[in-house]
């Protein structure tokens, strides 16, 4: 599937909550049931510490394509790791790089990226991004 | 109760407003006080007015701000009973405050090796100020333990006290915990040593009566965007013999007498300490917050939110899982809790998407949270504008986030 | 003229009162400005609505403040055509941002016996906190001297630099003397030398556009209370990569990245020079303030300005015995003059008592009282709400005085 | 005299003034006419000096009277000073000390005689006083 038809799909699923409570049920869901996140990758080099909460992230290249895992100790910032790695894992770098990420603002999440937020989650997308341009330097 | 709770909500607009439709329960008062009106009117009338710079000035205006400010520092003297007014110096907050004093006290009497004293509680301003001159004068710095309640250890301090122990620096109330901290008997044992004391009065000014006098503290600092007033507002009071003796701490005017470039001779106290134009909009905004205060009267609102706050802990005790950080004997006004496998981000996310502002993390005290193995808190810290039925709000919140998560 | 002039005079409410009975006629601008409803407006807003302490609160009032206060640091950047956000950092005052350079910068770069130049026209605020320096860390200090006409004499500025020279210190615009100092050209000459500059733009940004990136200069500051915006912020541009280089000034809460007791890392630009809570309310009246300046227009500002202060001068100079201080060629805003036989004293007293403002003194900048060999002068300093007008009723006005001297 | 009587004539005397002008002229007056200021004793240990202007101030006891002379470089402050002299040269040391100096407020000139007008006049009132004490002392 194409980037942005992952982010449309999103799109549609956040569509059907009128409010916050059931998102925010729905992302504590996708926190919960984010696995993968092999403990052997729990590296300091692999940690985004932000002032609230923490979170991990791994980058591998496989097939040509990146793998992305991640965790965090926070449920509700984990749920949004898991839309991020959704959204841009198992992609080739240079379709990662050319990517717009748009499905936050639409899903109304906008808040949880914000640089003054220190979640770690707008680290994780620069981490991201620097990951997919490394590996295609690397190609 | 001995005031007027519906007067008093009518002086602070900002709370009577929604967030994500609901009802706004502001229980971050501990990062900020809200500012009534009486103190946004005191500022604008500034502008809208009399606004002029400062001292030095011979026409209408200038003298008319001119003795409004120098009025301020009176009602400030008089608030903490200072002896003198010329002991209140007023600065942009409380962390610029032990920063002149840093600077100022350290490199007037300290040298290499000399050692001060803080706890393991303090906020990050009563902290990094002090390791910036441990690197850029090599004294040392030695901590006072906290216990597992989050009291002072202080057979510990005691022994941590040496002929070379020149300062203590420690917080009135702790802002992580909400202890109260014994000031009047670690001001004894350090004046038996001939060690002087700073006490961070950020977290106490605006709860309890504070008496520099009485106290014998040598250095009380704290900032009035805490105590109702203007950001950017902050007073710290010294002991004038010491005052006169320091080593001015930034340079400008107003601090000046004469100025060529061969000598500089520097202003008496309390400008000696007051380089550049001061935030005197602001400062007579704090003196309308003291006012203010005072009107209201302090033992009333000690006597209010002490109540407030035991309601609350006795309420959030009733959630299973529930665990208070910060069990002292003596405290005020501060609630730190955790609750078994929620995130304290999570906690303040959720609770913030039902309309109720608390703070999380570490509150600028992570070497207490490391102490305590923890990697924050949720704080819910209260004001006399608070009440109990905000805080029923609050407690039912806290349950329904935890059904949410399990 | 481009601006609404009649607009522009109901936007300050205190420019319409009367002194003694008397119109006041506000000509002090040099020592502060007035402030707009729009300014008044924003700061009392934030009190009234979203009040909260700022960065790191994860509930919806501290966001939007945040963002609010993060939001004028991006307006500031592109007022002065900083090249990063990051390069603005708040402080209370002019005052501030030099005394956070001369400790930051002189900590970091200089050896004893190193050179810093100023000149002998500064404020006592770019004069002192060097001087302090000086004292503590035994740099040395030379001066550019000044020539009858109060303009700087580049050459013996060229003859000061040596390979030691480490730092320029100066003033954009001359607060005594209204010398518009050619500042672009001092700073490609001191770079060449391998110099850093520091410009006290204090008297500048409220007059005339400034583009850092063109001038290139190292080091901007300036006042937010005299740029129209409230009193105890203050701006400091620095160029990346010095400011990353540059060891922290204050500590606190803000400033920090992770504190222990053992090891305390330092935050990233601009929050590493932001210790304690910043005056967000302040900052966002000063955001308000340059919004209020760009909706003007600074081009129509300066050359509004520029029409009264020439003016003014033909017409003082139409007073017997009346002589200007400062002729340079090029000026802006600020008109010093003295009456023979009148001190400035009394002249600044008498005019208040027919309603006119003025500064007299040595207005903070003594060695170059020294160097003319006066007690000071009297200072009228215009902005764009004053009129010929006023500038009118202001020269009969010193005649007046003249007579009643004679 | 007593020196509550000069006070009060003062009193009198500006009670006629219905502007400022008219106040102003006559301080200016007698700013004017001070004089009985020694050129020798302008000396540094007799200078008041305030950021504003100067004032010198010389006190001698002669027949254990205080005498007062003074200058300014101000002029209306050398009118002020005029009537400082006025009402305190020529007394006692102990008539100085127990008097309370009030006219500058009834004549509406409180303004100039706040410390933070820096003018020199505060001191200068200070310096009085303290001249007094010490020659009181010294009796
Ligand atoms: C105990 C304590 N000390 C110092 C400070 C610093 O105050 P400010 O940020 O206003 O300078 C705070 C504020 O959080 C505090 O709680
Ligand atoms: C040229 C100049 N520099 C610095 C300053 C100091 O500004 P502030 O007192 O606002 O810190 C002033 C203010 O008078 C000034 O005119």
């Amino acid at each position: 599937m194409e980037i942005n038809d992952i982010q449309e799909d999103i799109i549609e699923e956040f569509s059907g909550f009128d409010d916050w409570m059931d998102k925010y049920s729905y992302l504590i869901e996708l926190g919960n049931d984010l696995d993968g996140f092999d403990e052997k990758n729990r590296l300091d080099q692999n940690l985004i510490e932000g002032c609230q909460s923490k979170v991990w992230l791994n980058a591998e290249l496989t097939n040509g394509k990146v793998i992305f895992t991640a965790d965090s100790d926070a449920i509700i910032v984990k749920g949004i790791v898991a839309l991020l790695v959704r959204v841009w894992s198992n992609h080739t770098p240079q379709e990662i790089l050319d990517n717009d990420l748009y499905f936050i603002d639409r899903i109304g999440l906008k808040d949880h990226l914000t640089p003054t937020r220190s979640n770690g989650l707008v680290s994780m997308v620069k981490q991201m991004k620097l990951y997919a341009l490394a590996f295609s330097a690397k190609n | 109760m001995a005031f007027d709770f519906e007067k008093i909500k009518n002086d602070f607009p900002i709370l009577d407003q929604k967030i994500y439709n609901k009802q706004l329960i502001y229980f971050d008062n501990a990062a900020t006080s809200q500012t009534p009106l009486q103190v946004i009117e005191a500022e604008a009338n500034v502008y809208k007015t009399y606004n002029s710079n400062i001292h030095r000035g011979v026409h209408c205006l200038s003298n008319k701000c001119t003795e409004a400010f120098e009025d301020v520092r009176k009602r400030t003297a008089k608030f903490l009973n200072a002896r003198n007014n010329f002991e209140i110096i007023f600065t942009k907050g409380a962390t610029e405050s032990i920063n002149l004093v840093a600077f100022s006290f350290v490199n007037t009497f300290l040298n290499k090796g000399d050692e001060i004293i803080i706890s393991e509680m303090e906020h990050h301003s009563n902290i990094v100020p002090w390791q910036l001159m441990k690197q850029y004068k090599g004294i040392a710095l030695k901590i006072i333990p906290v216990n597992e309640q989050g009291e002072l250890n202080i057979e510990a301090f005691q022994n941590l006290l040496s002929p070379k122990t020149k300062l203590l620096a420690i917080t009135h109330i702790s802002n992580a915990l909400g202890t109260i901290n014994p000031i009047k008997k670690l001001i004894d044992i350090a004046h038996n040593n001939g060690t002087k004391v700073l006490i961070d009065g950020a977290q106490a000014v605006q709860h309890i009566k504070v008496d520099v006098q009485e106290l014998d503290c040598d250095f009380y600092v704290f900032s009035g965007h805490k105590l109702y007033g203007p950001t950017g507002t902050g007073v710290l009071f010294g002991k004038e013999d010491l005052l006169n003796s320091m080593i001015p701490y930034q340079g400008g005017g107003e601090m000046i007498q004469t100025v060529s470039f061969e000598k500089t001779t520097f202003n008496e106290l309390p400008y000696k300490f007051e380089a550049g134009t001061p935030n005197y909009a602001g400062i007579i905004g704090l003196g309308a917050a003291i006012d203010y205060i005072n009107e209201i009267g302090l033992d009333n609102i000690t006597a209010y939110e002490n109540e407030l706050h035991k309601y609350a802990e006795s309420q959030l005790l009733t959630i299973p899982g529930l665990r208070i950080i910060g069990t002292a004997k003596h405290k005020t006004s501060v609630t730190s809790f955790l609750v078994d496998n929620i995130h304290p981000y999570d906690m303040g996310m959720m609770l913030d998407k039902i309309g109720i502002a608390v703070r999380t993390g570490h509150h600028c005290a992570q070497p207490i949270m490391d102490k305590f193995k923890i990697p924050g808190t949720v704080r819910a810290s209260f004001a006399f504008y608070n009440s109990k039925d905000e805080i029923d709000s609050f407690v039912s919140g806290v349950r329904k986030v935890k059904q949410m998560f399990a």
